[in-house]
């Protein structure tokens, strides 16, 4: 039990550093005070409190875990959680001193010493490993000097600015009043409170630890159902109003928050619910693999059948403004499919597939406007139009391949990235205005019309993305497994032992460009009739990045990654909206983190997770 | 997994067949009402641009809004105000979006929103068809408040703004330059943002009309930070007036690197509303003496207390110049509500949603921080609140370049010039 | 004591288990010649060794102490440098700045000296010395990459597949380098797809198959042996 | 199937004054050589020779500066790698360069491209031909893949084949688009001296079973010596000896310049043995 | 002779065909445009030359943000999408230490002293970020496929520029103006404004500093030994993860310098957005040049910035098209992709392709 010994002590040093580092970079980038304004469980938590409350609870839980399993005795561990408990406070209690009138001193001196403090320790590990007097002396002079000249400046700016607030704007009242738990007059006091919260947080998680591990399962569904359903309240009161009668609703929620009655409902079923998983899951896994195989065709059917009857129904199940969502994934998913064809099978990265987009979205405006710009003042229809835009953008992408043939890699990207730069110009140019308005776009874009009903709302656009996406996917399974998709797949592997085998590759990448091309114009197309108007600022290269990575995180040249994809990225982000500020931050991050942990995409073809674990490991081994 | 979304279709389905149609007995209002329990608050939607390039814009609306719903109490006919905010970026698709979910809540009397035109594009149908209002503070698109669709507008019923139309902007700074400066030359600079466009061709336009030449029309895009190029294009001509409906920080850009182009020296700089921005001078320094900037004349008291209580609640100066628009906009929103809405016996609240329009339509010389609004029902100006004559003509002077002097000195108002 | 200690190492590439418990030992002024087919193991025993792969299980024992797990990097200053498959000449490095990249953990006086004895070894590289590597035929490649390998003053030096690619006039000089290297008093650990010459320099050779040791013999011994001379030097 | 030795004095490629130039540096040098149809010919020449760039200027992936090359009566300098390989060239390479992420079969698919007929718009309707077409070719496949010894490893993913069948891969996906003549890059690299025997074998079958012309480039001096009919020698990109096997064992210039005294010998030995 | 033999064969190419007619085209409207623009005369010669000037200038700051891709090219093939991210954060970052040395004076008494303080400052913040977003995102994926890092660094991008406009606030910026830069320098007829001087030789400047410690030094030569070959690399003792850690480092530094210096050229517009288009750019520019090589990312910004600053008035104008400044994207694109048709590899970059065949 001995918490000084040195992989214990690192352990939780390092975690308890590190979510007080995430508390404090959450403080600061203003997340916790707008976090705050959300109430998960009304009246009595708030998002901002929950993040505040559950880092700690998760790393002591962490810590636990590893320390657990290095057989650390239970006073160890739980006493580690403690630790972290008030390791994730320190951060933020330092920045809140150094935030306040009285204690600002501790800021400057905080500047005036770390250069000389950070070197000295870094000089005296090195005399440690025994290094040379002389590289101790000049490491030592080094640091102090280029941390002296950050210390200095920022001892400059803070000295002239007044506060830290002016520099970092989410150091603000605001957020002191979250993490001090409303004691922003009492600050020691508010401190006092926040990290005794946060002890017992940190506690709690490594006792956690303790518990059997079907009941722990259980109060981890439990809990994270109870706070999705109270963070997500917006969308799940979307989903309800659907279903329930406005009082039942009111009873439940008040507005977009869970009320104490039904949370502490909710919490109950759901781990009674989880519990039953946990105890039980298990077993009717295994029942259902030890079926019989007719029996397990019959179950598989009638789940194929519901999954059938869900996508059909889905719109009715979740009402306007999902459906609204549901539609946009879609068009994603028809994009991600189109683009698949260059990036998955032929191994084209193809930067500027938003050029497919415009190309689909301007040719319906221009050709189905009522307004100034209409070229047929409406005598073509929806349905006529949708031909046109997929082989107008076909005809792009193939002229826009036809350049770039010869590239190969990020020559060929950049490239790309560079066509879908200049669409985007050209759209907004006074140049084309003319034909396609120019910046003030295109506007007076009729719905579809399907037997006379005008086809105006997010539900029934679904159908029409719906369809494309299945006729998309019947084709692309087709391409997959033909002659052309074996050239494809030969080009992705080996251009030039792809030539060597006789085939055509300028012809065959010309294909798969333009094949690639043909679903984003029906995407645009669509896109431009729902919108009912067409705007430049529409097809920027965010359209191409995020379909690029939709396709790579729902894992490569997988047709349901696509979709899994696209929901994920282009549906999350929509969910998101309630934390709009944040949402792109957390895009990036989760981008960022999907790659590290789980670089073939979410649901990979085998050969490509096969082939990038094994590539992973091999070559970290290697060191390559 | 495919058992749970087995059981929650059939549970989905069930309550499908047991939802009741609630009927609004208390309700007489052709488009329907929002009813309030007793215990509900008032909702106010807002749509705004919360993420890219342009956050700036929807910051600064946020910040008028907030303060106005702040202003009141936080409170309306007793009630707590709710405000829901929903980024609708600066695009067609963001503002359906935005829309689309705001239309969804039934509770919601109305929103605040959008900042960009085009935004408005995607979020007005949405809004009218569901029996909404939506006030916008910042858009000027003439066609938003033009009922003609063959010569491109696009209004509905439930669009108003409170934010001045581009053509009645851009008259003005036509008529300014001419009748005002006397200039006879102008060039036009845009940014390909439906706004700064269509400013800047009102501008051309008015400014042909009046007898002016207009000389060169050109367009920088956005994020470029090199101007050398249009102004050396520009100076082949010498123009009197350049105007330059930028938005930062293109048109600090614009003005600071003007100085080295030679044969510019005499040619002055008209800014647009999206230079009204107390950052403006200062981010540009020197080179901004002498610019002239139209923006609203906000009156200056309850102005310079709104500026207050920005510096009190957010530690800045507002980051755009539209906060006061916003404001006002709130303001209109929440007193037509409250105007409107009709207490039921059991303690609630019915608000009829035709009701709402018409007393924002009806709208005459409500004294706002940017004048008194009145809002018409005219095509081209159908929705149109914002006071036309309140605009004013601002010219940026030493006091705002180094002592953070915000807003600048009244050169010329049009309200003035009638007057006299 | 032996210089290398290998010790019964398990070598994964992913889930492919490449190395099933080979050992074997080398003592210090020796050549040992891995002989084996493709796929044997021979370069991955190598590459444990020199810490480009890191072993499952077993141990590598280096002058006493246990480097299974020490990074490559750090083993060259410790005295083991190896010369890889394929020769691994930097091609848009010149050859001096190649020869510069060998010294590179080294920082005492020494480093001129030796770079006159590498010369001396190899004229041809001194000619060469502004050139950059990769405009150089194989064999010279060849030289220099052995060149570099000696920069860093080894006391273990790994040779991969030395002779792979080369025309057979230039395997003689090549192999004529390596005695002159032990001669100096460099231990060698020699992997060699030409069996035949390998057995002629080394001392005592071992034959990996699939992965382990198949057969171990004073390199003599094993020229006579009939499966070696069956399978490996093509002696009917 | 086997093709008379009487044709053998047809030259089935013949190439005049071919010169190959890299930004200055010359590669291949003003050669002219030619192949007689229905042999078994090997390139050989120290490291960096020109052989390899010797095939890759014949098979296309080069454009020569200057020459000509004739296959089969026809000039194909300066067409493209694929109309190359669909007038009958078909190549592997130095270091194996299959389809790693494909199936054996399906690389074996990909390789009878040049007969293959199909287009996209058939495969997404499901055109009847288009079926046969695909179900023939996958039969030609598994044909091959029996002929060149990997029967049942058709489904294996092409990178996970052990390196010999990696090799015997490489050369059924080049046989599978019918080639009269085949170029070998180092064949039997990295193989033991028994597999290099079973190698050999299997060339001469190619030869001898399927009557196609094969060039070698190869190292293994036994290899060469035991089988060529026809050899070329290579030094600095130019051709320094041409001919029958026992001729460039003992020309003065191909000892001095590549075999050395010792190996000249010991590969004779063998040849004798 | 057997290139004109090609085109009577059946060798005839439709590809081929139709980039030659991209190219005329392309080239017809450059020299149409040209003539047009200078026989018209409407821009004098003193305007042409301090146009190119400004491109110079404007080239010099791609170039240094390009450095900073082509050095993680180079040693890890991989495009770091979020380098504008690195170097907004040191110019984002320096911009309340230019407003603080302003205040007090420092700036405007010892300007030399305080652009270096500022230099150092912005270095240094944008090093940290290369060298975090190395070990935290791009370390665990060395090896993996390319579009693996791709992403991440496109997350990345994303991650950074809302994290730092929730540190330091969504408004504009601007960086306080230095007395002494304001000047101009008089050489016959034109007038060079001192600011562009000053970012020309200052980048210069930081160029050949880091061509000489790529090419010179001891950890140089290690950079360019890693790019070439890991494994090797380490076999000579290389640490190759400190080698690499010490390239963000540099790549970051010399952005975190760019910040600084596009500062005092072009001191608005400084907000978290303000990385992502010149990162775009330089990233063209150092493909245009050759990416992965050095000098080639120089002068793929300096010519970028030349035809950004000379194209739109040159060849846009010349042709009656409207708006001509619109569309300098479209031309710097054109040129790029017209480059790379006649050389796919890059202005100074290598032959990738034939070397592997």
């Amino acid at each position: 039990m001995d918490i000084s010994q040195s992989g214990t002590r690192q352990t939780i040093i390092t975690l308890g550093l590190l979510s007080g580092a995430l508390i404090l970079f959450t403080g600061a980038v203003g997340m916790i005070a707008a976090f705050h304004e959300r109430e998960v469980v009304n009246d009595f938590i708030t998002l901002g409190q929950l993040v505040l409350l559950i880092t700690p609870v998760i790393f002591g839980y962490t810590a636990a875990n590893r320390l657990g399993m290095t057989g650390e005795a239970p006073m160890v561990v739980l006493g580690g959680g403690v630790i972290i408990g008030l390791l994730t406070t320190l951060p933020t209690t330092i920045m809140l001193l150094f935030n306040s009138d009285e204690f600002r001193f501790l800021l400057d001196w905080s500047l005036r010493l770390a250069p000389f403090v950070v070197a000295t320790a870094i000089a005296w590990r090195m005399r440690r490993q025994r290094a040379e007097t002389l590289t101790v002396v000049g490491s030592w002079l080094l640091v102090t000097a280029l941390l002296g000249i950050v210390t200095f400046s920022l001892a400059l700016i803070f000295e002239v600015k007044g506060d830290l607030r002016s520099v970092l704007v989410n150091i603000n009242r605001d957020w002191v009043d979250v993490v001090t738990f409303d004691n922003r007059r009492e600050l020691l006091q508010g401190i006092l409170i926040f990290s005794l919260a946060s002890v017992l947080a940190g506690f709690l998680g490594s006792l956690c630890y303790y518990l059997p591990r079907t009941p722990r399962r259980a109060l981890f569904y439990g809990l994270s159902v109870t706070l999705l359903v109270g963070a997500f309240g917006e969308t799940v009161r979307l989903v309800l109003q659907e279903n329930l009668e406005r009082d039942t609703l009111n009873q439940l929620f008040r507005r977009d928050t869970l009320r104490q009655n039904a949370a502490l409902g909710l919490l109950i079923v759901s781990t009674v619910v989880g519990y039953l998983w946990a105890a039980f899951g298990d077993r009717a896994r295994h029942g259902f693999q030890n079926l019989g195989g007719q029996e397990r065709r019959t179950t598989q059917m009638i789940g194929t059948a519901l999954f059938v009857a869900l996508l059909l129904m889905l719109p009715w199940l979740i009402g306007r403004t999902l459906s609204d969502v549901a539609v946009t994934i879609g068009l994603f998913v028809l994009m991600g499919l189109g683009l698949n064809i260059a990036i998955g099978l032929a191994g084209l990265l193809d930067l500027g597939y938003v050029t497919n987009y415009a190309v689909g979205a301007y040719i319906l405006a221009v050709m189905t406007s009522i307004g100034p710009l209409g070229l047929m003042k409406g005598s073509f229809s929806f349905w006529m139009v949708i031909p046109i835009a997929l082989l107008a953008a076909m005809f792009a992408g193939f002229i826009f391949a036809v350049p770039v043939l010869r590239m190969r890699g990020d020559y060929l990207a950049i490239a790309t990235l560079g066509f879908g730069e200049i669409i985007g110009k050209l759209a907004i140019s006074d140049w084309l205005k003319p034909l396609i308005g120019g910046a003030q776009g295109v506007q007076a874009i009729p719905k579809p019309i399907f037997l006379g009903t005008e086809l105006k709302n997010p539900e029934q656009l679904y159908y029409i993305v719906l369809v494309a996406c299945l006729v998309t996917l019947f084709v692309s399974i087709r391409l997959n497994n033909s002659r052309t998709g074996r050239q494809w797949m030969a080009i992705r592997e080996d251009e030039d032992v792809a030539t060597a085998m006789g085939i055509d590759t300028a012809r065959a990448k010309l294909l798969a460009f333009t094949l690639s091309a043909a679903t984003g114009g029906v995407a645009g197309a669509i896109f431009a009739a729902k919108v009912g108007s067409v705007f430049p600022n529409s097809f920027t290269v965010f359209i191409s990045i995020n379909v690029l990575s939709l396709i790579i995180v729902g894992g490569i040249a997988s047709n349901p990654g696509i979709v899994v994809g696209a929901v994920v990225l282009i549906g999350l982000p929509e969910l998101l909206r309630e934390f709009s500020d944040f949402r792109f931050l957390l895009y990036g991050a989760l981008l960022i983190m999907m790659m590290i942990n789980r670089p073939q995409g979410l649901i990979p073809t085998k050969i490509v997770s096969h082939e990038i674990r094994a590539g992973v490991k091999a070559k970290a081994a290697a060191g390559d | 997994m495919k058992k749970t979304i087995a059981s929650l279709l059939l549970l989905s389905l069930l309550s499908l067949l047991l939802n009741p149609v609630s009927a609004q007995d208390a309700c007489s209002d052709q488009l329907g009402c929002v009813i309030l329990a007793e215990d509900e608050p008032i909702a106010i939607g807002a749509m705004l641009v919360l993420s890219g390039a342009v956050t700036y814009l929807g910051d600064d609306s946020l910040g008028g809004v907030e303060l106005a719903i702040m202003d009141r109490g936080g409170e309306l006919l007793g009630r707590e105000i709710e405000l829901v905010v929903e980024d609708s970026l600066c695009s067609a698709e963001g503002g359906q979006a935005a829309a689309q979910r705001l239309s969804a809540d039934p509770t919601i009397v109305g929103a605040i929103g959008t900042n960009c035109s085009s935004a408005a594009q995607g979020a007005m149908p949405i809004i009218s068809d569901a029996g909404m209002v939506m006030i916008a503070p910042s858009n000027t698109s003439p066609s938003l408040t033009n009922e003609d669709v063959a010569s491109g507008g696009s209004h509905l019923p439930g669009y108003f703004r409170t934010s001045h139309n581009g053509l009645v902007e851009g008259m003005r700074n036509a008529e300014f330059a001419i009748q005002v400066l006397g200039t006879r030359t102008l060039a036009t600079v845009h940014d390909g943002d439906p706004y700064t466009e269509g400013l800047a061709r009102v501008v051309a336009d008015t400014f042909a009309e009046l007898g002016g030449e207009v000389v060169f029309e050109g367009a920088v895009n956005k994020g470029d930070t090199d101007m050398a190029s249009i102004l050396t294009e520009i100076a082949v001509y010498q123009p009197d007036i350049a105007y330059v409906p930028l938005f930062e920080p293109e048109v600090n850009f614009f003005a600071a690197q003007m100085k080295h182009i030679a044969g510019l020296e005499d040619t002055v700089i008209i800014g647009g509303g999206a230079a009204f921005v107390a950052g403006f001078p200062e981010n540009t320094g020197e080179a901004a003496i002498g610019i002239f900037v139209s923006g609203p004349l906000v009156t200056g008291e309850a102005y310079e207390q709104l500026l207050l209580r920005w510096e009190e609640e957010y530690g800045s100066s507002p980051p755009s110049g539209y906060h006061a628009h916003a404001y006002d906009a709130t303001n209109l929103l929440l007193s037509a509500v409250e105007a409107v809405a009709a207490p039921t016996d059991d303690g609630g609240l019915v608000i009829g949603r035709q009701a709402i329009r018409d007393a924002i339509a009806a709208t005459e010389n409500y004294p706002g921080l940017t004048g008194n609004l009145t809002c018409q029902d005219v095509s081209p100006f159908a929705g149109d609140c914002a006071p036309g004559t309140a605009l004013a003509m601002f010219e940026i002077t030493e006091a705002e370049v180094y002592d953070d002097n915000w807003p600048p000195p009244v050169f010329w108002s049009f309200s003035e010039n009638l007057s006299e | 004591m032996a210089l290398l200690e290998v010790n019964e190492i398990h070598t994964y590439y992913g889930n492919i288990h490449a190395l099933k418990g080979i050992s074997f030992e080398v003592d210090s002024g020796e050549i040992i010649a891995l002989i084996g087919a493709n796929g044997a193991g021979k370069t991955t025993t190598l590459r444990t060794i020199s810490g480009l792969m890191e072993p499952r299980d077993g141990s590598v024992r280096y002058d006493g102490e246990d480097i299974s797990s020490t990074r490559a990097d750090l083993l060259v200053s410790k005295g083991i440098s190896m010369v890889p498959e394929g020769r691994g000449v930097f091609a848009k490095l010149t050859v001096e700045e190649n020869l510069d990249m060998g010294a590179y953990t080294r920082r005492d006086k020494g480093i001129k000296d030796d770079l006159d004895r590498v010369f001396e070894l190899f004229p041809r590289l001194e000619e060469r010395k502004k050139q950059f590597a990769g405009t150089m035929s194989g064999g010279e490649q060849q030289m220099l990459a052995i060149a570099r390998a000696l920069m860093s003053s080894p006391r273990l030096l790994l040779l991969d597949e030395p002779s792979m690619g080369l025309a057979p006039v230039l395997v003689d000089g090549v192999f004529d380098t390596v005695q002159r290297i032990k001669n100096e008093g460099v231990t060698i650990l020699l992997v060699e797809q030409n069996a035949h010459m390998a057995l002629q320099i080394a001392d005592r050779g071992y034959v990996l198959q699939s992965g382990e040791v198949a057969l171990s013999d004073t390199a003599a011994n094993l020229q006579q042996n009939e499966t070696v001379q069956k399978t490996y030097l093509g002696i009917d | 199937m086997a093709e008379k030795p009487k044709r053998q004095q047809n030259k089935i490629l013949v190439a005049t004054g071919m010169t190959k130039r890299f930004s200055g540096l010359v590669a291949v040098d003003n050669l002219d050589f030619y192949i007689p149809e229905g042999s078994i010919a090997s390139i050989i020449g120290p490291n960096g020779a020109g052989k390899t760039t010797f095939f890759n200027c014949i098979t296309g992936f080069y454009q020569i500066d200057e020459g000509e090359l004739i296959f089969d009566g026809n000039r194909i300098d300066g067409r493209s790698p694929d109309q190359i390989t669909r007038s009958g060239i078909a190549r592997t390479f130095q270091n194996i360069r299959l389809f790693n992420n494909m199936s054996a079969i399906e690389n074996i698919m990909v390789g009878q491209e040049p007969h293959l007929k199909s287009t996209w718009l058939g495969s997404i309707l499901g055109l009847p031909s288009t079926r046969r077409e695909d179900d023939d070719t996958e039969e030609r496949g598994r044909e091959l893949l029996q002929f060149v010894g990997l029967e049942g490893k058709g489904d294996m993913i092409s990178k996970n084949l052990s390196y010999g069948d990696q090799r015997r891969l490489e050369i059924g996906r080049a046989l599978a688009s019918k080639p009269k003549l085949i170029l070998l890059d180092e064949p039997t690299a990295g193989m033991n001296p028994r597999e290099t025997i079973e190698t050999t074998g299997f060339i001469r079958r190619l030869r001898d079973e399927l009557g196609i012309t094969v060039v070698l480039i190869e190292h293994d001096m036994r290899v060469v010596m035991d089988i060529s009919e026809h050899i070329t020698v290579l030094d600095y990109g130019r051709k320094i000896a041409e001919g029958l096997p026992q001729e460039i064992q003992n020309n003065p210039d191909v000892i001095e310049a590549y075999l050395g005294r010792g190996a000249a010998a010991s590969a004779g030995k063998n040849l004798a043995s | 002779m057997s290139q004109m033999f090609k085109w009577n064969t059946d060798e005839f190419s439709w590809v081929d065909f139709t980039i030659d007619v991209l190219r005329i085209l392309i080239v017809l409207a450059i020299v149409v445009g040209s003539w047009n623009t200078l026989s018209e005369g409407r821009i004098s010669f003193a305007q042409w030359v301090n146009l190119f000037i400004a491109g110079l200038s404007q080239g010099s700051i791609y170039a240094l943000i390009a450095l900073g891709y082509t050095l993680v090219y180079g040693i890890l093939l991989m495009i770091n999408f979020a380098h504008g991210e690195v170097f907004m954060a040191g110019a984002f970052s320096t911009v309340f230490l230019a407003e603080a040395l302003n205040r007090t004076g420092f700036l405007n008494q010892q300007p030399v002293l305080a652009i270096l303080l500022m230099i150092l400052f912005a270095g240094l913040v944008s090093m940290t970020v290369a060298i975090l977003l190395e070990r935290i995102a791009y370390r665990p994926l060395r090896g993996s496929p390319r579009l693996v890092p791709l992403i991440t660094a496109i997350g990345a991008s994303f991650f950074l520029q809302y994290t730092f406009r929730g540190l330091y606030g969504s408004g504009f910026k601007a960086y306080p103006q230095v007395k002494i830069l304001q000047g101009s320098l008089q050489v016959g007829s034109i007038n060079i404004p001192t600011v562009q001087i000053f970012v020309f030789v200052s980048a210069l400047v930081l160029m050949f500093g880091l061509y000489w410690l790529v090419e010179r030094s001891r950890i140089g030569k290690a950079m360019r030994a890693v790019s070439e070959n890991k494994e090797v690399a380490r076999l000579m003792g290389i640490d190759i993860d400190w080698v690499i850690l010490f390239t963000f480092g540099v790549g970051g530094f010399l952005a975190g310098s760019a910040g600084v210096i596009n500062g005092m050229f072009r001191p608005q517009g400084v907000n978290f957005f303000m990385g992502f288009i010149p990162g775009i750019k330089a990233f063209t520019a150092a493909v245009l040049g050759g990416i992965g090589n050095i000098p080639g990312a120089m002068l793929g910004g300096l010519f970028l910035g030349v035809i950004e600053a000379i194209g739109p008035n040159l060849v846009l104008a010349g042709l009656g098209i409207p708006g001509a400044n619109q569309l300098k994207d479209v031309i710097a694109f054109t040129m790029l992709v017209l480059v790379l048709i006649f050389r796919p590899q890059g202005i100074l970059g290598e032959r990738l392709s034939e070397k592997k065949a």
